[in-house]
């Protein structure tokens, strides 16, 4: 009797655990049978190489390669931001500032990831850029720059966070190895400390890469609706996830193709992030191993 | 979904324009002092997006910047729905540049054109393309996009055939796009509802457009007269029989929009029809209503 | 000696960027949040709350929106918790190493990463359209649910971790089964930290919008939801349509949104931050 | 099979002497073999110790008689384990009534995060006993048995975490004996106390074992001595050497014995 | 002033004999002394063992030598340290310098997870210097004085992190020699090493002293009789007793060390 209902228990929670890998089923199903609709249209050599993205016009053009730039030139000034000042946040808190310093600043910083992004995309909209406009003159009203840059804000936390944690792990007695050969506390943490902690701090820059690549609102406010092939930061462009809100902001009627692109454009995007979450998945697990 | 329609009869469902949208929200709201037991709905799918919902029933009403295409009417009919047009109100569109901008005071619908055509895609990137006497810039172009009723309507009276544009512009269905588009880039040009501009007359400068017979600004005045040619065009409400049939609410709403029209367009920007034609608008939907209410 | 100098010098030098950029972050937000409080904060009051939406910027109020925030929260938990705490206790105390633990593991890490956007997909097609729902509370409910379950699954492993093995090795050793130690003992200590991670995945949920547009919230909802099956808008999407607007009333309205939104968010994380210190205490 | 009718014979009538019996038994974890081919047999209703030096399977071995380690990633185990002359890790066997007759206190005091009174009723609870009168009863009789009545009895309300570490094991040793065990393992109980606590336990020791059957654990040879009857001495994995504590300690028959008990290594 | 001149001069002839000098040193951890007012002169070119029960001190104490006590959290010091009759607590005092002067040596073996070459080059190239040869050279040097050399020769770019424990011990001193400092401080350099490696490092410690002067901490009393001139015994945050050696493991002035050495606790 007792056995029957630890039995079930179990089984039920096993479910719940399935339910996990449903969703991931299900996403991967949703995606790619909509995107095999729109591939069965649309080759995918055009969807690949085509210069052009104006599937809602007349003159259809399917290639995904305008928004797949503006997503990266987005992330990468993102990126190019949020890294420096991430790593050197985490080195700092977890070398130089007091204890008490890092138990007040982590929450703090945390709270910049807590901020919806809606926000971070009035911010950009209405602070930034015209604030870079001031002494940049061609800068568009739409840019990728400053969604850029306030996204690299929002993903200051994760590489100062996770970095941290990565610093703090590295036992002590490396540290203190360091010092007592007299190295500077800057020494020790480029020479010593972050070589030391290299996988879990990769693994959070690639948690930021994926994260900037999916940030959606920031760049739909802020960056332009604007498909366009370039790496010029101070045009309007249109990264992936801000195409597919702009179509969801119209009507989306079931089946029609521009219901497909938006799915053709989400599989592209969840491709790019499966990957990198995979490599993380990876690199953190050997990781864990090393410490443990 | 329609989960709505089975709901009960105390809610409105209403799709489509962004344009009339205003409008439509003005009166919505007022009516809710009239009514408040009333749910109004009013989503934002742009005109084409709202005729997709009307033509399979989900919505009571649709608000349109043009009138239904055959297509739609046919998907409505497939759907045995049977609709009443009204017109509501007048609209310019507005065509805007840069307040920065001192090159372009008017332009003409041959030039709009060589800008906005298919063909334009790629090829006609810089002012000077169009007039060798602009600035050799690349040029920012912000519209609507094609789910709107503007864009048809625009690219049918510009380009000569509804929808067809060139693709690499902004197009946005969010307004607030298209002028801090244009606001923000000194080589910006853009075309949105006339209401819109109203609003941000001190962020955007408006261009007389030149239809053949001279640069005429927009305006309230020749809009109205038609003298603004050839991008002023009715707006338009569309009413679902049934709706009429199941729901009062529908009615009293659709009265109570032609009555008050005409003294809350202003406030939104828009060009009311004359008293003539408004009467002509509830004499047709009176027969409408006599039409499919049974009797009680 | 000179060199030993240099490095001293380069060790301060570094040491004031560290503080800059720690500091650049939060004096960023500070400065936005300032801004947007000079602009908003005269704006709200009980009609702000109270009121339904209007095309007028100063007779708008986010009651809708708010309403819809919170019926999205209510049934986003309802649906998210059990779930998620009844899988992190399986992978915690039940799964043993092999394949099928590995795979959840796998899948849940991956499942972290995938952008909300791509969530919102899936709800438009599953639950919108398959489904039928609609674009209802309960469709956006079911969709910011399964957006959140990895992070409620990981906090309350977490939170299960660090409950202390001793605890275990008790409980068992009288006898006790598995579940009755799960439930009796585990959950029970466990429950600051998993609830430390619920309020944080909620906050989370509160400020999505992404996902939401894409099933299809509305922009105009004059009504607070009354049942799971009626359409609705949030707070985030209700700041979107108003900073898309052109009027620059609305650009106040959203300030003033934004205020809200941020109070609600900050509030969530600083009680989550609460009950994790207070928690984490009682292993120490 | 009459084979293992001869065998079960043997059993029955070791029963009264031998309560527990382990026979070549080899414990793994992963690839490791923590234990190596390990034969014995421990008397009722007396005091057994284990001794040995750090890792060699003290714990391990100790656990299998209430099967402790069923739970633990990479166990697995060879050879039989029987208290009263049954196979406790044959099929079938229910592993949770099996720890109801063989009660566990460990190294460092581990009370619940409850109160004390919740503490020693847990046993009796989880049993899906109700009755208030008869939990309230054996609450107290435990407490009483290990000696913590007085001192705790005016705040049985008071959470079990606010006790000193003495009062906490001894509350561990109460919880153990509440559903009245008949076999009491102990891991190191006195490893994380004081002596003046660690003096108490001995004495509740020696006065737990008229009815229990008790196998202790430790790493003070001088405890082993005080309060155990046999002794056994473990090295690597495999059992060196048991026989009566008087005899082991004094006059060990084996020279790795005498080179542990001595100080030589360890 | 003249005070000052005074002990200035003591200071300097103490300095021949003295290398290190402790002054009414007392130390907190938050509120807690650890150190509490210990006075200790040691000896240039000797072995002075630190030796005392867990948690007495020994390490504070000898990490106030090279101030690695510094970027611990709570931690505070009154008193004077001085190296060669030089305050190492004043302001201005160069920490890194003094720690390139004062080699130090821990329990558990700490190679940095780099090449065994760039283990001992570190802390050479952390001083700016470059120079391919001399490097080269030093490094070849220091393995050679800790006799690693002929093991690791063929392979210095292997990962230091894949040598023997005893290797990584011997290692890591051939790292704190490199920089050629005349005080090697070691906290319990050989508890994680087994027997051989142990002796090995003795060894060596028997040879350095030579050219460096030594502190040793250890729990093993044996090799602080084996390899030190000099043991001070510490006691709860006190210094109880300090002496040649042979003196204080054979005939000891105060009762706690005699109890100590004897095992009687500990
Ligand atoms: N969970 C485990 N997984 C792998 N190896 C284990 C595990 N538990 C114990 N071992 C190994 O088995 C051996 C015996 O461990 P055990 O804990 O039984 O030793 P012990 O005699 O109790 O030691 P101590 O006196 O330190 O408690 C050790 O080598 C240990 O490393
Ligand atoms: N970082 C610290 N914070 C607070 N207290 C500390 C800290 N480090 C050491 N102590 C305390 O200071 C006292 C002396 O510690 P220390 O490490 O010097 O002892 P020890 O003699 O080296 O012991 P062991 O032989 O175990 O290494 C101990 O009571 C210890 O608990
Ligand atoms: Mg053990
Ligand atoms: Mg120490
Ligand atoms: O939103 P529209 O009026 O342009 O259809």
């Amino acid at each position: 009797m007792r056995k029957l209902k630890e039995t079930v228990i179990e089984k039920t929670l096993l479910s719940s655990a399935l339910v996990t890998i449903a969703v991931t089923v299900g996403i991967i199903l949703v995606l790619s049978l909509e995107a095999f609709n729109f591939f069965s249209e649309v080759s995918i050599i055009d969807f690949l190489t085509d210069p052009e993205w104006t599937p809602l016009f007349s003159d259809k053009h399917f290639g995904i390669l305008p928004l797949l730039s503006g997503t990266l030139l987005t992330s990468f000034i993102a990126i190019a931001f949020a890294v420096p000042v991430g790593l050197s946040i985490s080195i700092y808190i977890s070398e130089y500032a007091p204890k008490s310093f890092r138990r007040t600043i982590k929450p703090a910083l945390e709270l910049l990831a807590a901020v919806p992004t809606v926000v971070y995309g009035f911010f950009a909209l209405t602070v930034v850029t015209p604030f870079l406009q001031s002494f940049i003159p061609g800068l568009s009203g739409f840019n990728s720059l400053s969604a850029g840059l306030v996204m690299g804000i929002m993903i200051i936390p994760f590489i100062s966070s996770l970095s941290e944690d990565a610093l703090h792990a590295v036992p002590n007695s490396l540290r203190e190895a360091g010092y007592g050969m007299g190295s500077t506390k800057l020494q020790n943490s480029f020479r010593i400390l972050v070589p030391a902690a290299s996988s879990g701090i990769i693994v959070s820059v690639i948690l930021a890469i994926s994260r900037a690549i999916g940030e959606t609102m920031i760049v739909a406010i802020a960056a332009g609706q604007q498909p366009r092939l370039t790496f010029d930061p101070t045009v309007p462009v249109e990264t992936i996830t801000a195409y597919i809100v702009q179509v969801s902001l119209g009507d989306v009627q079931h089946g029609s193709l521009e219901y497909r692109t938006i799915f053709a454009a989400g599989i592209t995007l969840f491709i790019f992030t499966f990957l990198l979450n995979t490599i993380s998945y990876q690199i953190r697990k050997k990781f864990r191993e090393k410490y443990e | 979904g329609n989960n709505k329609k089975d709901k009960g009869t105390s809610s409105i469902n209403i799709d489509g324009s962004s344009t009339v949208y205003p409008v439509t929200e003005a009166i919505a709201e007022e009516f809710r002092a009239v009514d408040p037991e009333v749910d109004v709905t009013i989503g934002v799918s742009g005109t084409g997006g709202g005729f997709k919902k009307f033509g399979r029933g989900e919505t009571d009403i649709s608000n349109a910047s043009r009138p239904i295409k055959e297509n739609e009417k046919a998907i409505a009919e497939q759907n045995d729905i049977d609709y009443l047009e009204l017109e509501v109100a007048y609209d310019g569109l507005a065509v805007v540049v840069n307040p920065e901008n001192d090159w372009v005071d008017c332009i003409t619908v041959e030039q709009l054109k060589k800008l906005w055509e298919p063909g334009a895609q790629g090829n006609i990137t810089r002012w000077n393309q169009i007039n060798p006497e602009w600035p050799d810039e690349e040029i920012h172009l912000f519209g609507p996009g094609v789910a709107s009723g503007t864009f048809d309507y625009f690219t049918e009276a510009v380009v000569g055939e509804s929808g067809s544009s060139r693709g690499d512009y902004t197009a946005s269905e969010d307004d607030n796009v298209l002028v801090q588009g244009v606001s923000g880039d000194k080589y910006g040009l853009g075309f949105f509802g006339l209401a819109y501009f109203e609003e941000n007359s001190d962020k955007l400068r408006m261009v007389a457009v030149d239809g053949g017979e001279g640069c005429v600004e927009p305006s309230t005045q020749t809009v109205s007269d038609g003298s603004y040619a050839p991008l002023s065009r009715p707006l338009f409400v569309y009413v679902n029989s049934s709706s009429v049939k199941n729901n009062p609410k529908v009615v009293d709403f659709i009265n109570f929009y032609l009555d008050e029209a005409p003294s809350l367009l202003k406030d939104v920007g828009y060009v009311p029809l004359t008293d003539a034609e408004y009467k002509e608008q509830k004499e047709n939907f009176a027969a409408f209503v006599e039409k499919h209410q049974p009797k009680k | 000696m000179n060199r030993i100098k240099k490095n001293r010098y380069k060790d301060k030098a570094f040491k004031i960027w560290g503080i800059f950029c720690t500091l650049l972050g939060i004096v960023l937000l500070a400065i936005f949040i300032g801004s947007i409080l000079i602009d908003g904060i005269q704006r709200i009051d009980w009609e702000f709350i109270t009121n339904l939406p209007s095309r007028k910027a100063e007779r708008a109020g986010i009651w809708t929106a708010l309403m819809g925030s919170v019926w999205i929260l209510v049934l986003t938990t309802i649906i998210a918790l059990p779930v998620g705490i009844a899988a992190a206790i399986y992978l915690e105390e039940y799964a043993k190493k092999g394949k099928l633990a590995n795979l959840l593991e796998i899948n849940i890490s991956n499942l972290a990463g995938v952008p909300s956007i791509i969530y919102g997909l899936l709800g438009l097609e599953i639950f919108v359209r398959i489904i039928q729902m609609g674009s209802s509370v309960l469709a956006g409910s079911f969709t910011l649910a399964l957006l959140i379950l990895p992070i409620v699954i990981v906090s309350t492993r977490e939170a299960l971790k660090a409950v202390p093995k001793s605890i275990r090795d008790a409980s068992y050793a009288l006898g006790a089964s598995k579940w009755q130690t799960v439930s009796r003992q585990l959950l029970p200590a466990s429950s600051g930290g998993i609830l430390t991670g619920v309020i944080l995945a909620l906050s989370r949920a509160v400020g999505e919008t992404a996902p939401l547009i894409v099933i299809g919230a509305l922009a105009y909802v004059p009504f607070a939801p009354s049942s799971p099956m009626d359409e609705f808008s949030v707070l985030p999407i209700q700041i979107f349509n108003w900073i898309s607007r052109p009027q620059h009333g609305f650009e106040v309205n959203a300030a003033a949104g934004i205020i809200i939104l941020l109070l609600i968010t900050f509030l969530m994380n600083g009680v989550a931050v609460y009950f994790r210190n207070k928690w984490q205490k009682k292993f120490k | 099979m009459s084979q293992n009718k001869k065998e079960e014979v043997i059993d029955k009538s070791i029963k009264k002497k031998h309560k527990l019996q382990a026979k070549g038994v080899n414990v793994y974890y992963d690839d490791f073999k923590a234990i190596k081919g390990i034969d014995m047999k421990i008397r009722a209703n007396k005091v057994t110790a284990f001794i040995g030096p750090s890792g060699c399977g003290k714990s391990t071995f100790l656990r299998l008689f209430n099967r402790m380690n069923d739970y633990v990633d990479g166990f697995r185990m060879e050879g039989k384990i029987k208290i009263d002359g049954e196979d406790i890790y044959k099929k079938n066997v229910n592993v949770e009534q099996l720890r109801k007759q063989v009660g566990m206190v460990f190294q460092k005091p581990n009370p619940f995060p409850k109160s004390i009174y919740e503490n020693v009723a847990y046993g009796l609870k989880i049993q899906g006993i109700k009755d208030k009168k008869f939990l309230e009863k054996k609450v107290v009789e435990s407490l009483k048995d290990v000696a913590l009545w007085d001192e705790v009895k005016d705040d049985l309300n008071k959470s079990a975490l606010a006790l000193s570490g003495g009062q906490q094991q001894r509350l561990c040793i109460a919880r153990a004996l509440a559903v009245e065990p008949s076999i009491l393992l102990m891991d190191e109980p006195t490893s994380a106390l004081d002596p003046l606590s660690t003096a108490k336990i001995e004495e509740l020791i020696y006065e737990l074992k008229e009815k229990y059957t008790i196998v202790i654990v430790t790493h003070n040879m001088q405890q082993a001595g005080r309060v155990s009857d046999y002794t056994a001495f473990f090295y690597l994995g495999e059992l060196i050497e048991y026989d009566k504590s008087k005899k082991l300690f004094t006059n060990p028959e084996k020279q790795q014995t005498e080179n542990y008990i001595t100080g030589r290594f360890g």
